[in-house]
């Protein structure tokens, strides 16, 4: 019960977030979202990334859209789709009912591991790999940041919020 | 010997083909001379090669994987066709040091008149269909550079690109048929084909027969391709000698003529190639009466010969299309150069503006009259001997309403051919042209040409034993002595196509009396003057084929939600195949 | 201990010398030093030079010792034939591409930031195409992009530029998102992620795991642009830095096809036809490639559409190997990627070499129009005849290379003496033919004698710029008259690829 | 109402993912762009999560995860700066003025 709740807590703040038109409410929707996603994570046994996910996803990505918005301004003039939405609508719902109809039709009713062992473990465990590769990540990320705002005016410290 | 030889004959051009490009325009007078060195070049070697002539593998060079052994195979045949490639090519060569004077971009001329050389000389003398494909196309490539040499000229570059792409499409049909032969048998060589063809499931080698058979009307110009050669005109004339007439568009009949044996039991593939042989004969000699461009007049004619060679197939006769060919290379080369040498002192194409040429250049209507008769097909020239075999061959072996339907060529042809004579070389001139000097360089050219188209064919006997023992293992070629070969001609059939090709003349003689007839065979004249409607099919295809690809380009939107939507569409139609296929 | 130390150090170098080159020209740049710069240049070059010692050395000791398994934590890592080529393909062209900019990058700001990040994309390609790893395989795969994310945006003062950048951007992510939710699919099925385990523990009927492998097919696809996800291609290719174009169009969707028949290829055991999957896309990506070029206007756009017809070969390729077991059919598919990524990449270059004569050199920022080429072989005969050999090439004329890998991939599709796919031959046979149709007038007009305006103004060519136009086009006629040169990459690659489906 | 709780993690994911999309689809700002890739991304955790908590292998789900998370956290970034660069450039953050590339 309590999953159905934050489901619809989450999806509703979603739906909140797209169909704002100030993108500064939308950025605070996401974040919330985040939140909420975060919750649900830790509900299903991982808490670790329930904080990271609170921390990064409603923290910081917020503080990044809110520095891009400060920069780029709102532009809250409503616009017409380019799409016609019945078709948008149309087609995620096709595609989200044919997924959905395939998972159950091939996983038939999903279980849980009853959550008993929550160790705390060590992340990365056996995947230094990976921690590698972010930080290769990180590296091209940030130089595609200075490269991309090397002449703007207003050279924020997004760069180092990164 | 015979590895060496071959690797020359193909190696020598491509050299000078490169060596003539690095050099390009700098030293004109250098850049003639080299080409021609390394075409007489590539012609000794190739007449050297003549008595090597065996049906063995002479040159084998492992490649592996699926691209098979690169084999080389110096039969008879294909000996025969590589020294057509590599004297007529020399003779062109030569004919250009004149014809070319002057041009800018000598070194790309002269790089692609070599570099076909050698790639002809490859097709003919591999026995690799992958090796035979991959000559194929650079002939194509060769033939579409020279036909557009002079790319300034929309006109140029619209006949190159439809060569290209036409011969390309014909191209299909052989790459089909080579992958089939790989398939099937493990191998590319060709005689391991004919050896175990009928290994091959029916259906699949009638697919095999009637892609080669597109393969060859494709090359060939034949029925329902041959719009592409009248277009090819707008080469350079000697290009037009070499690789319009002598050589390259001979490449489709080799090709039938190679594969005859495995071919001939596929139902209806020998009906097939006798009706695209016919019909090409027929419809081009319609054409080749009422065009007024000298070059587009011999174009058809050329189409028109090249229908008679594969007719011949068809009648089950490999030796008469082959010793047809052979003729025809000659003569045909002749008529083009001397065509070439007119052209270029008059500077116009179109026979109407010419007249009383013969006055100017006694010599080169002396021996454009030899080619001319050759190509009419009267006694004693080359090209009477050969079209006699051949129309003995389908009286024999092929259905009677196409035999007269090729005497009735015979007479149309004879009659195209004198009208071209007589508006270009007789009359008085029909406009005030000035009538340039000819270089020796072209005479020199002419000359050996004009007298091969007399003599040649005492050579069949030769011919025949050539063809017979030394190639075509799964052909049966009789040896055919000449005097036998007169006895065989020389009999009442022949007395008919006489008296056809004498009505023919008789008809261009007596054409102001005769003027009702011809007014009433207007709608012809209309239906041939617009190439029977196949220009326009041509033109249809094409402007289709933009049209759909220029609404296609709405289809890049540029807006970035369209692009997504494509990605959630793809989602979907996979999704969807799940659903539904499983 | 040493394989795994020259295997670890293979995949590190790239990332251990982007930073270096970064530095460094950082430092120097701010000071317009000379010597800086040109030693950034030359690092660069240094280093992907290491590398390709490094990879003989590998390749040597794989085959002496068989160190072809390296595992970090638990996910391995291996060096088989599919690697191999990538990496071989990425690194030689890599290295043309570095040699190239020299010139063509060296009025522009940020340089340091091209090398660097040129050299973290090659090195990402080199990772991915021998990671054993789904996830880790994905990982490879976003470093690769964001890597060139910058580098397709790099002019970032024109609007273009940064539209081009965007849609890269976006569709990427959608595309790497679909990833995700196709191997947290197949990660709750088995618990693992690596492709061994995967391809162990997935049964025949294993409906969930189709469902994934369309996500994941679709998902990398959008690099790999299948036609109704290759929207951003155009844009891209033609907007970057053409350096960046020939590695994009030369490896980059490339790489993208490595992954998802990496992918793909776990899925092995499935009952489900993944090779007519993979057919009917290659059938619309040529036609529509094709298409599309045929009525281009700017030469940079009509390579790149001409690249969509190129993945629909090796597509071809590929699903004649899965779909009907023929290892040619693998073996040309990697054989078309590695002539395809020459003859491209040379295609790039030249066209690049033209463009930066013609325009950039004197700041101008506008795209290379085929009416600019007119005449070129005059002034510019080694470009002029590079572009020209390259586009002839990859029409599939012979004694190119392109002749011979489209050989190899069309054989497989008549060797699996299957109707339909015999129309499916002659049908990628008549679309070769129809690709000629913007080839062919392309090389006429370099060929004219009346030069364009641009032509008529256009600077000096510099002299570096030649060299890597001149080995790729040697590389590619002699591949193209000697195809079994290279066979030992592409029959290994085509054995890595069918072993999880036939053994 | 009890759904099983697997059941409703899976419909949140799915309609987390289509909001998002459908957010791609229809807006014509580039900053509500990369939320919705945002919005994405999440659905993508919560199915790492998920499967991960389905097959007992949480910690492994939990380190890739957090590779998502990291990746994603960049590739907004670098949107953002692209963003913001076109702001600049443009004067317009409208999907429809940035589209010159076409055809």
């Amino acid at each position: 019960m309590v999953y159905v709740l934050i489901g619809v807590g989450i999806l509703v703040c979603a739906l909140l977030a797209i169909l704002t038109r100030r993108l500064l409410l939308s950025a605070a929707w996401l974040a919330l979202t985040s939140a909420l996603v975060a919750l649900m994570t830790y509900l299903l046994g991982a808490p670790h990334i329930a904080v990271i996910e609170l921390s990064v996803g409603a923290g910081l990505v917020t503080v990044l859209f809110v520095f891009a918005i400060n920069i780029a301004g709102e532009d809250i003039t409503p616009l017409k789709s380019l799409i016609p939405k019945p078709l948008a609508v149309g087609s995620i719902v096709l595609a989200g009912g044919l997924a959905l109809f395939l998972i159950l039709r091939a996983a038939g009713v999903l279980n849980l591991t009853p959550l008993t062992n929550l160790e705390s473990a060590i992340l990365w465990e056996e995947r230094y790999l990976d921690l590698l590769l972010q930080i290769v990540l990180i590296f091209s990320g940030v130089l595609g940041v200075i490269g991309l705002l090397a002449n703007g005016k207003h050279t924020p410290d997004v760069e180092e919020q990164s | 010997m015979t590895p060496i030889l071959i690797a020359l004959t193909i190696g020598i051009p491509w050299l000078g083909a490169i060596i003539v490009w690095l050099m390009g325009d700098r030293r004109e007078d250098l850049t003639h001379w080299v080409s021609i060195l390394f075409s007489i070049g590539a012609a000794i070697t190739s007449v050297l090669l003549l008595p090597n002539a065996s049906q063995e593998t002479a040159l084998t060079i492992p490649i592996g994987g699926d691209f098979g052994d690169f084999t080389f195979v110096a039969d008879g045949l294909g000996i025969f066709l590589s020294v057509i490639a590599a004297v007529i090519g020399s003779l062109a060569v030569i004919f250009s040091k004149s014809y070319m004077k002057g041009e800018g971009s000598l070194g790309r001329y002269y790089a692609f008149v070599l570099f076909f050389i050698g790639a002809m000389v490859g097709l003919v003398l591999s026995s690799n269909l992958l090796l035979i494909f991959l000559f194929w196309e650079i002939t194509a490539l060769c033939s579409y550079a020279l036909i557009s040499f002079h790319n300034d000229d929309p006109k140029a570059v619209k006949g190159g690109i439809k060569a290209l792409i036409i011969t390309s499409i014909g191209g299909v049909g052989l790459m089909v048929g080579a992958l089939i032969v790989y398939a099937y048998t493990g191998s590319y060589d060709i005689n391991n084909f004919l050896a175990n063809y009928s290994t091959i499931p029916g259906n699949i080698l009638a697919l095999l027969a009637f892609g080669f058979l597109i393969a060859a009307a494709a090359k060939s110009a034949q029925f329902p391709f041959q719009t592409w050669l009248p277009d090819a005109m707008e080469a350079p004339s000697p290009i037009s000698a070499l690789i319009h007439a002598a050589t390259m568009v001979n490449a489709g009949v080799y090709l039938l003529a190679r594969f005859y044996p495995a071919f001939k039991d596929v139902p209806y593939w020998s009906e097939a190639v006798m009706i695209v042989g016919a019909l090409s004969a027929l419809l081009a000699a319609v054409m080749a009466l009422v065009s007024n461009d000298l070059k587009r007049v011999l174009a058809y004619s050329t189409v028109s010969q090249l229908g008679y060679m594969v007719y011949a197939i068809g009648t089950g006769s490999v030796y008469a299309s082959q010793f047809h060919l052979f003729s025809h290379s000659i003569f045909k080369a002749l008529l083009f150069l001397s065509a070439g040498a007119v052209i270029h002192s008059i500077g116009t194409r179109n026979m109407l503006e010419m007249g009383g040429v013969g006055k100017k250049h006694p010599l080169v209507k002396w021996v454009f009259i030899i080619g001319a008769l050759a190509l009419a097909g009267l006694p004693i020239l080359n090209g009477f001997w050969s079209k006699e075999l051949i129309l003995e061959s389908g009286l024999k072996n092929g259905p009677l309403w196409l035999y007269i339907v090729m005497v009735f060529v015979a007479g149309l042809t004879a009659l195209y051919t004198i009208r071209c004579v007589w508006l270009v070389f007789f009359g008085e001139p029909r406009s005030d042209y000035h009538a340039h000097a000819i270089g020796w360089e072209m005479i020199a050219a002419l000359l050996p040409l004009a007298g091969a188209a007399l003599v040649s064919w005492l050579a069949a006997g030769r011919f025949s034993v050539l063809l017979g023992e030394k190639s075509l293992p799964f052909h049966a070629i009789e040896p055919l002595p000449y005097k036998e070969m007169m006895h065989e001609i020389l009999s009442l059939p022949t007395l008919v196509v006489m008296a056809v090709i004498t009505a023919a003349i008789l008809l261009w003689v007596f054409r102001k009396k005769l003027e009702g007839l011809i007014n009433g065979l207007k709608s012809i004249r209309w239906a041939a003057e617009n190439s029977f409607g196949f220009e326009a099919i041509n033109n249809a295809i094409v402007k289709v084929t933009q049209s759909t690809a220029e609404a296609l380009r709405v289809t890049q939107t540029g807006i970035l939600n369209w692009n997504v939507f494509g990605i959630l569409a793809s989602v979907i139609l996979l999704l969807a195949i799940l659903v539904l296929g499983a | 201990m040493t394989s795994n130390f020259l295997f670890s150090s293979l995949l590190l170098l790239p990332f251990l010398a982007a930073p270096i080159v970064y530095m460094l020209g950082r430092s120097t740049a701010r000071n317009g030093n000379v010597l800086g710069i040109s030693l950034t240049r030359a690092l660069t070059v240094f280093f992907l030079l290491v590398e390709g010692c490094l990879l003989y050395l590998v390749v040597k000791q794989a085959l002496s010792s068989g160190g072809t398994y390296l595992l970090i934590g638990d996910e391995p890592l291996v060096f088989d034939g599919i690697g191999l080529i990538l990496a071989c393909v990425v690194l030689f062209l890599g290295l043309m591409v570095t040699l190239f900019s020299i010139d063509y990058m060296s009025n522009e700001k940020g340089e340091e930031k091209f090398y660097a990040l040129l050299l973290a994309t090659i090195g990402s390609i080199i990772g991915l195409g021998m990671s054993y790893d789904l996830f880790n395989l994905w990982l490879w795969f976003e470093a690769m992009a964001i890597s060139t994310y910058l580098l397709v945006a790099f002019y970032n003062d024109e609007p273009p530029s940064l539209e081009a950048g965007v849609k890269y951007l976006v569709q990427s992510a959608v595309g790497s998102a679909l990833v995700m939710f196709g191997i947290a699919m197949m990660f709750s099925q088995t618990g693992s992620t690596t492709l061994t385990d995967l391809w162990q523990m997935t049964s025949s009927e294993a409906p969930l795991a189709k469902i994934a492998g369309v996500l994941l097919i679709v998902g990398f696809g959008v690099k790999t642009a299948l036609v109704p996800l290759h929207t951003w291609l155009p844009d891209a290719h033609s907007q970057a830095p053409s350096g960046i174009s020939a590695m994009l169009s030369g490896v980059v969707i490339e790489a993208g096809l490595v992954a998802m028949l990496r992918a793909i290829s776990m899925f092995g055991k499935v009952d489900f036809n993944w090779g007519a999957i993979l057919i009917g896309f290659g059938c619309l990506n040529i036609l529509v490639g094709n298409l599309m070029a045929l009525r281009q206007t700017q030469v940079k756009r009509l390579l790149a559409y001409s690249s969509l017809a190129h993945v629909g070969y090796m597509l071809l390729g590929f699903g004649f190997g899965m779909a009907f077991g023929r290892f040619e059919g693998a073996a040309g598919g990697f054989f078309h990627l590695l002539t395809h990524s020459m003859m491209k990449g040379l295609a790039f270059l030249a066209a690049g070499s033209l463009l930066f004569t013609l325009h950039l050199s004197k700041q101008e920022h506008v795209p290379l129009t085929l009416d600019d080429l007119n005449g070129a072989s005059r002034k510019y005969p080694v470009a002029a005849f590079a572009l020209g050999l390259a586009v002839l090439g990859l029409g599939g004329i012979p004694p190119m290379a392109g002749f011979m890998s489209k050989w190899q991939v069309l054989v497989a599709g008549v060797k699996a003496e299957n109707t339909l796919m015999l129309i499916v031959v002659i049908f990628a046979a008549l679309n070769s033919i129809l690709s000629l149709g913007y080839y062919a007038p392309l090389v006429n007009r370099m060929y004219r004698h009346e030069p364009s305006t641009a032509v008529e103004q256009g600077n000096k060519m510099p002299g570096l710029m030649i060299i890597p136009l001149v080995i790729l086009s040697i590389a590619i006629v002699v591949i193209g008259i000697w195809p079994s040169s290279v066979q030992f990459l592409t029959e290994q690659a085509g054995l890595s690829l069918l072993y999880t489906f036939f053994y | 109402m009890n759904l099983p709780i697997p059941l409703v993690v899976l419909i949140t994911i799915l309609c987390l993912a289509g909001i998002g999309l459908y957010c791609l689809l229809i807006t014509r700002n580039l900053i509500k762009v990369v939320i919705a890739l945002q919005l994405i991304v999440k659905g993508a955790v919560l199915a790492f999560i998920l499967a991960g908590n389905m097959t007992g292998q949480l910690n492994l789900a939990q380190s890739m995860a957090l590779t998502v998370i990291v990746a994603d956290t960049i590739v907004a970034v670098v949107g953002l700066a692209l963003a913001v660069q076109i702001r600049l450039k443009t004067g317009s953050l409208d999907i429809k003025s940035l589209s010159s590339l076409k055809r």
